[in-house]
């Protein structure tokens, strides 16, 4: 059983990290800043998924399990707020207000 | 040194206690409390110094407070020895001094509950009470260190309270140098403590006294610390911040700037080579100071006969006053018999420079008060129309000449008695060169002031605060025939 | 080498590189974008020896806190100067600058190298009194207990940095608000996020600052975290910047060392001195100071932030 | 070599490359940033040393540790007040140069 579950969480932090992996490749290869946010914001939200789901059997108590999907709530709310932000302020420098 | 507190201690808790408190309130009172809770605890400061310096005398060393009862490596112990009485005495009466004459200056106008840089002003002067009491109680490094943090923290903002560009830029750049300073003597505690495990400056003592094999960390720890400690007292050639920030300061700043501040981390410099590592001051090491002393004097002195500000000049003077403290190196350090006549003659020079300095940069704020500009050339004859200000002016100048009778005059005359006896002669010739260029500018300033037809003032200035001026130079003068008990007081505890 | 020497390694290549571009870019805004960055890498190499407090502290108040006072300089220079960019000093000054700075590497060099391994340690001192106080957290007790005094005074240093700062105000001002901390008009999203955040923000920043007693934390990790969330709001502006003449504020900043101050005094009547803690009371007594040293802390590090005041008071 | 090592000589080079920061840099915002180079750089060498000090069942000395934390608070209030007087004294010289070209534009030229 805990063979399993290593198994599980090995497995899911190494494609978590494959995923972050990405996100920073398309950071850098991708032509404009918009499909570099989308890419980078996608990949890590899976990526950390990935980990966060991977460590959830490694953890020793009720109040463990609940950091970490705290933490996994509390990055997709600023990631997401961060994204919103900086894709407005594109937005505003591309169409300057009239 | 005991590792126990004496029956005295509590007093070192109260010397920190006291101001931390003051400033506190004031900060929550605000307005004019400020300035009523400063002055109100100040005798009550002078007071516990007193009781300090009577019972470090009375028992013949220093005392010691364990705080929260952990004894050193794991705890921190407060510790006063002579050279930390007589300071905290000095300081207990210089700020007083400064805040009187300063409410003239910063008093909050009757139709406002609190203005800015009265309250600034206010606050900030017990802070840097509390930060002196720091620096000339702790006994560990790193305690020291915030000590240090406190010092600046109130020191620069007093620079820029007029807040014009000027003032804040002389104000930024002496906060640059600061934390330059306070940063290297950090790394040096980081660095000793890795090497001993320990901080206080008595253990330490113990250890390096010890030490044989690999001094590598503990000498360049000694380094960082003194090339940080010097940038903060402003040691020639790091030197730059103190003229404009010293000069543009209002007059009571100034006073505490030059007489306090730059003392504090020289205090901590004379610490760090005759208590922490005394076997480590090495001939050359000390000959190094001792030159970059002498620059000080020479170059501090020559720049000093240059300016056409009054406030300037002072400022200058006391690069080149600092100079001669960096003199105690070579001439108090090691084992010979002239040592201890060194070592008064350093002391003696801080205390009288502060007191001379103090009523000097007080009496040119009156000037430029009065006259509405500190330019040299322009004061003709105000020694006619401000008598009481050109006399505090001209005592502190004998001070710094070293004309006897005077404080500074028994400190010249020691610093040079103890370079003949110990054969180093070059320090005389500096130090005489440096009394000469001193009474240079001095008398560029006395000499018109006191001919000539009396000046017209364009504001008069009231007596109280040129009497203190008056009183702070004739405590340097009265320095000159000190009683024996206070160079007793001094040599208590004397490290090296 | 093992995996874990490669990624050490690679961790300190990569802030070296990040702390060299900060230094050589030209562009202040890139800079101090670049130091942010360096403060969370710096973060993980805390967490990497073992220093999990000083990590949350690094990555709080290094890199967030100081990342926010210096973005907010850099625009506001930039609108004042018309310019973004920083000169250097000539070749001969860099040159001396260089040499003298690889002198000073090369000696601190010598000294870790010469002493590599075991050194002295204060940490069974610390350790063996832990139990008498029932704290669990080897650094709390420091800071709490046998060198409470530089953490009280390093709380004045706090105040003395913030009346410095107001003491910068222009005249007119005195005794109203800074200004805000935003330039613009905040983003809907960002208003949104100040809404949500902060509540879980201050259940973890209590939960953080008391759990310090027995694993890492304390009380300036949790007042860091509350001072984020109080710059949160203040940058959405859900909520004006206070007025530095109000009572409440001045007794909100001054609470921690006030309490500090205090309950050291009273050592004095209760145990065997100042800042001596009673063993029965002694972990209740530091959890009351800490309580109050987080208010302190996550009052002060905004208005360090936030800057003297600007606009007209009520009650100037 | 260690990570302990390794982290001191970060520190090391961190501290060398914030000293070549502070004295080349002319701007007084990038010779803060710089500070705050050499500050870290000196915080992981108390790391370092608190890191050497692992003893028998203890992963570092927490006094070491516990000075970093309060050197990172003090470093943070310099950072501010060192902000706070380079933003003033910009405020300050655009507000002087308005009031001088004012001064100009009514003809009077009073230089003090």
């Amino acid at each position: 059983m805990s063979l399993a579950l290593d198994l599980f969480t090995v497995v899911a932090v190494v494609l978590g990290a494959f995923f972050f992996l990405a996100g920073t490749v398309g950071l850098l290869r991708f032509p404009d800043s918009l499909s570099r946010l989308h890419a980078l914001t996608k990949a890590d939200n899976l990526g950390l998924g990935l980990i966060v789901l991977g460590l959830l059997p490694q953890a020793t108590s009720l109040l463990g399990v609940l950091k970490l999907v705290a933490i996994w709530g509390l990055v997709q709310l600023s990631g997401a707020t961060v994204a919103q932000v900086v894709a407005s302020a594109i937005r505003r420098r591309q169409d300057p207000p009239s | 040194m005991p590792l126990a507190t004496s029956p005295a201690g509590y007093l070192l808790v109260l010397a920190i206690v006291l101001p931390v408190s003051g400033m506190v309130l004031s900060f929550v009172l605000g307005g004019r409390h400020a300035e009523r809770i400063a002055l109100a605890t100040a005798p009550f400061g002078l007071a516990i110094a007193i009781a300090i310096a009577a019972e470090v005398l009375k028992t013949g060393q220093p005392i010691t407070y364990i705080v929260g009862g952990w004894s050193p490596p794991l705890g921190i112990a407060l510790r006063a020895d002579g050279f930390s009485a007589v300071m905290l005495v000095t300081s207990a009466l210089v700020l007083p001094a400064a805040m009187l004459y300063a409410r003239a200056y910063f008093a909050t106008p009757a139709t406002l509950r609190e203005k800015r840089a009265p309250f600034a002003f206010w606050t900030l002067m017990q802070g840097l009470s509390a930060a002196l009491a720091v620096v000339f109680t702790g006994g560990d490094l790193f305690t020291l260190y915030v000590a240090l943090e406190l010092l600046t923290f109130a020191a620069v903002p007093l620079v820029c309270l007029d807040g014009r560009a000027e003032t804040l830029e002389a104000a930024l750049r002496y906060l640059l140098f600061a934390l330059l300073g306070s940063i290297l003597y950090l790394l040096g505690v980081g660095l000793i403590y890795g090497r001993f495990g320990v901080l206080d400056i008595a253990l330490l003592a113990e250890r390096t006294r010890a030490l044989d094999g690999d001094t590598r960390a503990l000498l360049v720890a000694g380094a960082l610390m003194t090339a940080g400690l010097a940038a903060k007292t402003a040691l020639f050639p790091l030197h730059l911040w103190l003229p404009p920030a010293h000069a543009n300061a209002p007059a009571p700043a100034s006073a505490v700037l030059s007489a306090l501040v730059v003392k504090g981390s020289f205090f901590l410099a004379v610490r760090l080579w005759f208590d922490v590592m005394p076997t480590l001051a090495s001939t050359a090491a000390m000959t190094v100071l001792g030159a970059l002393g002498c620059g000080a004097i020479l170059f501090g002195s020559v720049m000093a006969l240059r300016q056409e500000r009054l406030k300037l000049l002072i400022a200058y003077s006391t690069v080149a006053q600092i100079g001669y403290l960096f003199l105690v190196f070579p001439l108090a350090s090691g084992a010979g018999a002239w040592t201890a006549v060194g070592w008064t003659g350093g002391i003696m020079q801080v205390l009288a420079h502060a007191l001379a300095k103090s009523g000097m940069f007080l009496a040119a704020g009156l000037v430029a008060e009065a006259v509405g500009h500190d330019r040299i050339s322009g004061l003709r004859g105000v020694g006619r129309s401000m008598p009481v200000t050109l006399l505090a002016f001209g005592l502190g100048g004998v001070s710094l000449m070293g004309l006897p009778p005077s404080g500074g005059f028994l400190a010249k005359w020691w610093l040079l008695l103890a370079s003949v006896q110990s054969g180093q002669w070059a320090w005389c010739l500096v130090v005489l060169a440096g009394g000469l260029l001193a009474g240079g500018y001095v008398f560029r300033v006395v000499a018109p002031a006191i001919a000539g037809e009396p000046l017209v003032l364009a504001k008069p200035v009231a007596r109280g605060r040129e009497v203190v001026a008056l009183l702070l130079a004739l405590g340097a003068i009265a320095l000159g025939v000190a009683p024996d008990g206070l160079l007793e007081l001094i040599r208590i505890g004397r490290g090296g | 080498m093992t995996v874990l020497d490669l990624l050490d390694t690679g961790l300190a290549v990569l802030v070296l590189a990040v702390a060299a571009w900060t230094i050589v870019a030209r562009s202040n805004f890139a800079a101090v974008i670049g130091f942010m960055t360096y403060g969370l890498l710096l973060s993980l190499v805390w967490a990497r020896i073992a220093a999990l407090d000083v990590a949350i502290t690094e990555a709080a108040i290094g890199s967030g806190v100081t990342g926010l006072l210096l973005i907010g300089a850099a625009v506001r220079l930039r609108a004042l100067e018309k310019s973004d960019t920083a000169g250097q000093v000539g070749g001969l000054g860099r040159v001396g600058a260089a040499v003298l700075s690889v002198l000073v590497v090369v000696a601190l060099a010598a000294v870790f190298l010469s002493a590599e391994g075991q050194g002295p340690s204060l940490a069974p001192e610390a350790a063996r009194h832990l139990p008498q106080f029932g704290l669990g957290n080897p650094i709390t007790a420091v800071l709490m207990a046998y060198r409470a005094i530089d953490t009280m005074l390093e709380k004045v240093v706090l105040i003395l940095a913030v009346i410095g700062v107001w003491s910068l105000a222009p005249d007119g001002a005195w005794g109203g608000a800074p200004a805000n901390l935003s330039l613009a008009e905040p983003d809907p999203a960002l208003v949104y996020l100040a809404r949500v955040l902060p509540p879980f923000g201050i259940v973890v920043s209590i939960y953080i600052a008391w759990v310090g007693a027995s694993e890492p934390g304390g009380a300036f990790q949790g007042g860091a975290l509350l001072a984020a969330m109080a710059l949160v709001v203040l940058m959405a502006r859900l909520a004006p910047a206070p007025e530095v003449g109000r009572l409440w504020l001045r007794l909100v900043i001054v609470s921690g060392p006030v309490t500090f101050l205090a309950v050291g005094l009273l050592g004095f009547a209760i145990a065997t001195g100042f800042l001596a803690y009673p063993t029965a009371y002694a972990k209740a007594l530091i959890l009351f100071i800490e309580a109050f040293m987080v208010l302190s802390i996550a009052a002060m590090l905004p208005l360090l932030v936030l800057g003297p005041p600007k606009v007209p008071g009520g009650r100037a | 070599m260690t990570a302990t090592t390794l982290a001191g000589l970060t520190g090391a080079a961190l501290i060398g490359l914030g000293l070549y920061g502070v004295l080349v840099n002319v701007h007084a915002l990038r010779k803060i940033l710089a500070f705050n180079l050499i500050g870290s750089g000196v915080f992981l060498v108390f790391g370092l040393v608190a890191r050497r000090g692992a003893v028998a069942g203890f992963a570092a000395d927490p006094v070491p540790q516990a000075m970093v934390i309060t050197g990172i608070v003090v470093a943070f209030s310099a950072t501010a007040l060192a902000i706070g007087l380079l933003l003033r004294l910009h405020e300050r010289r655009v507000e002087d140069a308005a009031a001088e070209s004012d001064n100009r534009s009514d003809n009077k030229s009073d230089k003090t």
